[in-house]
């Protein structure tokens, strides 16, 4: 099987396939690596065949996994090409604006009709007494407002949607 | 073997890690404890390790932390004799504490006096400037006139900051560097007080350069004995909040060490204080250090001074809140090591410190010698939104400061923490930073820069490997892959076996 | 700054705890460690820590931990150019270490002279004897007859003991106490080892009345420096085996302490010692002491000792192999406050303590102020049969003995371990003994009156609901049952959920 | 519902019903008490009406559970007494030795055919350097050995039957 996975703003091809003892993984047109991995809770064990052992934590989430290596999360986000033909374009391209982590919405700053420009704040969400200024993906004009003031939000919730 | 502390059980009024901290203090001194907790914290490690526990009401803090007669109401319920309110929240709330008090309930703070002789910044520099301790020269007052205005910077010298007696959050602050700049700053703040505050009063004080945050530790029992455990450092802050604290302060002269920690016994007697407290000084670098303000509480980084002196601050407040005189004397305390602390925010500095709440869903704390974490979470955890965003502390032991360092950035390794973003790997870049690494640091040491200087190397790649692997298990067996089913004998788990036996599923 | 180390990359040729001890002294020190592994530890966090990992053998330490050439073979392999033997395998193997050195690489251990020397009982003892170490009065060689025996008994003083010269496990062992009952007394021990080993060679020691087990830690660098790091009482065993100990020894005379110390330093001194050593006595009751024996390595308990000096000792043994001179001194150190260490064992105290291997379900150690764990084990952790049960090491450090005590009861309480049975509760039993709190004790210690002193209250009563509200769960969403599922996002957590909503699921 | 609880030598009935907020549990005829009882991964938090908090970890045995209370272990055997007249007998009824812990087989100590009595050691079994004798749950005679010398076998697997 081969996956897309972005991290951050990289994208790499990982080939991996079950072998005789864990599984071969091949990175971009890198070398062949034989990686004998096991599931420890929450955790997976990597011992590469130059013997080199990594222990990262692993975690599902919408689209991809939660990661953590040497100490640092991240979130790898995997497609399999053959099906992504089939997915749809991105929220971003959608005009669809979400939350991206709970809180609360201290402010919406535009109605329906308004037009906006890419990275206009249209929502503010506070959090943890800090306040987030979600902004326009796109150019567009608001068709749609989800969000309510005082509404607590989790991560991925739809707060308006741009025409 | 102590004295029996008059009291058995004790309200700890307070939640997360600080809660942890005191329960544990209050079991190793035999008492028992009630945990009060809002909506979201039911399932809180201190609900859990506590002996009894009490709903207060809905998350937002003003509705159940901050809620003196609730929390009156739950110590009536429970029996509990005294309460403990941690930091933050009704700490240093002297209404509440005096309360407390009229309910016949043992109060584990200062007397209420005392917090509210240092609970006003401009009342408590006025009385310390009485009491002889050294206050950041300038005026407290609003300035009358320009003449006034010149006479006093000449006095205490340039750079002088001028600041909005309204102000706050930076604004209305002008730093004036020479005579030339002085009557221009002076208008310029005064225009934008009025503008940002409709007040346009103005008052100087002495610029202080390259500053660091050291604070000294004191504690005091009701008899009069006031002692000071020595002093942290505190200056590395984001956002005026603490970050990484060490003690001693590497930089410190002998001789002002034992004058800054004389003033913050003396600070500390001159209002009558009682039990655990902090004097904050801002340290300049050119060796002068002026009185901030007093903590009338137990602070955040108190466990690094518990490191170096091995007094345990949270048992010493309710001993001396017991009535128990000290049972140690200055002569008794000395600096043993070093000692950092790491303040563990869920947060994603890479974003500038954004707060990062949410569902923690792996959680391992590093162990092994002279390694500490107070904590208040676990892995199953979800960091509620409505409160401040600290949810561990490291706090590591060495012999010296670089055996110290060389520890920290160890643990920081071991730590794992995922589901949500935390400053863990900030802190390495923090330890490894020359600035650091030299001891010579200000309350200016975070910068985009170190950010940046974030560690990079084939973690991405390591990071898609292991995700591609869960994702093809995943793909293989939908029903039962990893992260879906983490017990100790996971699908995926077996899977794995599968492939150790040419794949017949046993 | 340390001098750099003259080699970068450890072998650590052990297995749980103790291989993550040693892995976190080299990352302390910025080196990195390659772990080896049985069959059955694949998996352990000792090899989930390192930097690299091999596969060694089977699961039996005869075909993996014990293969020295095997070990060997994966030190050229990884690169590793020194080897840390941590305790048990090979640790005291004076031809291991020979051929360690042999292959061009450091041996983190005392020189294999020195490990022969100590490695026999009886030719460690003439050798302390020559150098004026004082060891149990009587023969090593056997008897040679009841006319010798009449006298050296009348020598030493009664009660003797009378022991088989091929002996072990209790066998042919005899207390004599009186002269009256010597010659029937020899004649049985002859009796008894003649049918027990085929050999009636017996010889006679003098019998330490309520003996203690007090070993002093001793430390020299490659030039002659020679420290001791005062003593720890490892007097609480089961079966020989050391279970709970502490530093310093209660009951220890100063005068007495600077003798024993003074005389392990010596003994060490005599062998030629270097790195890190452990020098046991027998204290008796009437305070005397003799020389048992050197343990030529790192002992489990040294953290009880790290925690009192400050030292660590791993880092130290590591530091010394790398030809550092000793960067302390005898007068640096000082013994500050108290240190308790609990062994957790997967066993079961109530049934004679035999062991419990198995999988672990449910893992989470004490953390808070002085409390240190050192573990190989997590959730999820299968605990295998093939080796010692200790699972983990609690250690604990206090201002005092009675501030220590609390503390790991304190700690004790917080341990929660479910899968296999362990120590854990017991250790709270041996806290609480009126003979521990006074410090009055013995090797004797463990009786199984003790073992029936177990906390008993209402736990059956609150372990029967936790189990039928877990059941009721299971029998009405048998496929998502918690303990099936112990996802963050669990269907039972769900179950739970729904009851505050009408049970409507979502 | 009401379950049979056994643990160590004490069985107990318990009642337990799910309530508006938690559960009504009810130990023998003791009184009616309200328990909201939380899921935190691996334990069961439990606050009782007189608001007593306890931390309980729980891991699923076979034919019960694990739990863990003020630090002790315990195996709590749950038998819903209404299934419990459709069991068969014990294993000790019937005459099956089975393993207590994981361990490897040293010694079988009888052969088929041989006169047992009750308590009489038939296999020895080895785990972490220590060797445990198991004993007939009965008098009877060996039907059958499956216990192999140098086997390495989990907890509760059938070593001898007993005829």
């Amino acid at each position: 099987m081969i996956y897309d996975v972005t991290i951050g703003e990289q994208t790499l091809k990982v080939r991996v396939e079950r072998a005789e003892t864990g599984y071969t993984v091949q990175v971009g047109d890198g070398p062949l690596r034989q990686v004998d991995a096991r599931w420890v809770r929450d955790h997976l064990s990597m011992v590469f065949d130059d013997q080199r052992s990594f222990d990262v934590p692993l975690a599902r989430a919408k689209d991809g996994w939660h990661v953590g290596v040497r100490g640092q999360g991240y979130f790898a986000k995997v497609i399999d090409p053959r099906r992504a033909a089939l997915r749809l374009s991105s929220a971003a391209e959608e005009g669809v604006l979400m939350t991206t982590m709970p809180g609360r919405v201290v402010a919406v700053l535009v109605k329906p009709g308004d037009a906006v420009t890419k990275g206009q704040p249209l929502v503010v969400v506070e959090a943890m007494k800090m306040e987030n200024e979600l902004k326009a993906p796109r150019d567009g004009v608001v068709e749609q407002v989800f969000a309510q003031v005082g509404a607590a939000l989790e991560s991925g919730v739809k707060l308006l949607q741009l025409g | 073997m102590f004295k029996p502390l008059p009291f058995k059980r004790v309200l700890v009024a307070n939640r997360g890690e600080i809660a942890v901290r005191v329960i544990r203090a209050c079991a190793e001194l035999g008492l028992e404890t009630v945990a009060v907790y809002s909506d979201v914290d039911r399932e809180s490690l201190a609900v859990r390790l506590a002996t009894m526990a009490f709903p207060i009401g809905p998350a937002p803090s003003s509705q159940s932390y901050l809620r003196g007669d609730k929390i009156l109401e739950v110590a009536r319920l429970s029996g509990a004799e005294a309460i403990h309110p941690g930091y933050g929240f009704l700490s240093e709330n002297a209404n509440f504490a005096r309360q407390v008090i009229a309910a016949g309930l043992v109060w584990v703070g200062p007397p209420p006096d005392a917090i509210d002789a240092m609970g006003s910044k401009t009342g408590s520099r006025q009385l310390m400037k009485a009491a002889g301790v050294p206050v950041v020269p300038g005026t407290v007052e609003p300035l009358h006139d320009e003449e006034e205005l010149v006479r006093i910077a000449e006095e205490i010298g340039y750079p002088v900051m001028l600041k909005a007696s309204a102000g706050g959050g930076g604004k209305g602050m002008r730093k004036v560097n020479s005579k030339d700049e002085l009557l221009a700053g002076y208008r310029a703040a005064r225009s934008e007080a009025r503008s940002s505050f409709g007040d346009d009063a103005v008052y100087i004080e002495k610029f202080v350069v390259n500053p660091r945050h050291v604070e000294v530790q004191v504690l005091a029992d009701q008899y009069g004995e006031t002692l000071h455990l020595f002093e942290r450092d505190c200056s590395i802050q984001r956002r005026n909040q603490k970050v990484v604290e060490e003690t001693p302060c590497p930089v410190l002269p002998q001789a002002t060490r034992e004058a800054m920690t004389a003033v913050a016994v003396q600070a500390a007697k001159a209002v009558g204080y009682v039990g655990a407290g902090t004097v904050e000084f801002l340290f300049g670098g050119d060796g002068s250090f002026y009185f901030l303000e007093m903590n009338t509480r137990l602070q955040v980084e108190h466990p690094i001074t518990e490191a170096i002196t091995g007094v345990d601050l949270a048992q010493a407040q309710l001993r001396i809140a017991g009535g128990e005189p000290l049972w140690f004397h200055q002569e008794d305390l000395k600096i043993n090591g070093h000692a950092i602390e790491c303040r563990v925010y869920a947060e994603d500095p890479a974003a500038n410190f954004s707060p990062a709440p949410g569902l923690i869903t792996t959680y391992r704390e590093p162990g092994g010698p002279f390694v500490r974490v107070d904590s208040g979470v676990y892995a199953g955890w979800t960091v509620p939104i409505h409160y401040d965003p600290m949810i561990a502390k490291l706090v590591v032991w060495g012999r010296d400061r670089e055996e110290c360092i060389a520890r920290t950035d160890r643990a920081l390794r071991e730590y794992r923490v995922l589901g949500i973003k935390t400053s863990i790997q900030f802190f390495r870049a923090v330890l490894a930073d020359p600035r650091f690494l030299r001891g010579e640091y200000t309350t200016a040491f975070i910068t985009p820069e170190l950010l940046q200087s974030l560690p990079e190397g084939d973690e991405h790649e390591l990071a898609a490997i292991a995700a591609a692997i869960a994702q093809l298990e995943s793909d293989l067996a939908p029903a039962k892959a990893a992260g879906d089913d983490t017990t100790h004998e996971s699908a995926w788990r077996r899977v794995g076996r599968w492939q150790n036996s040419n794949r017949v599923p046993r």
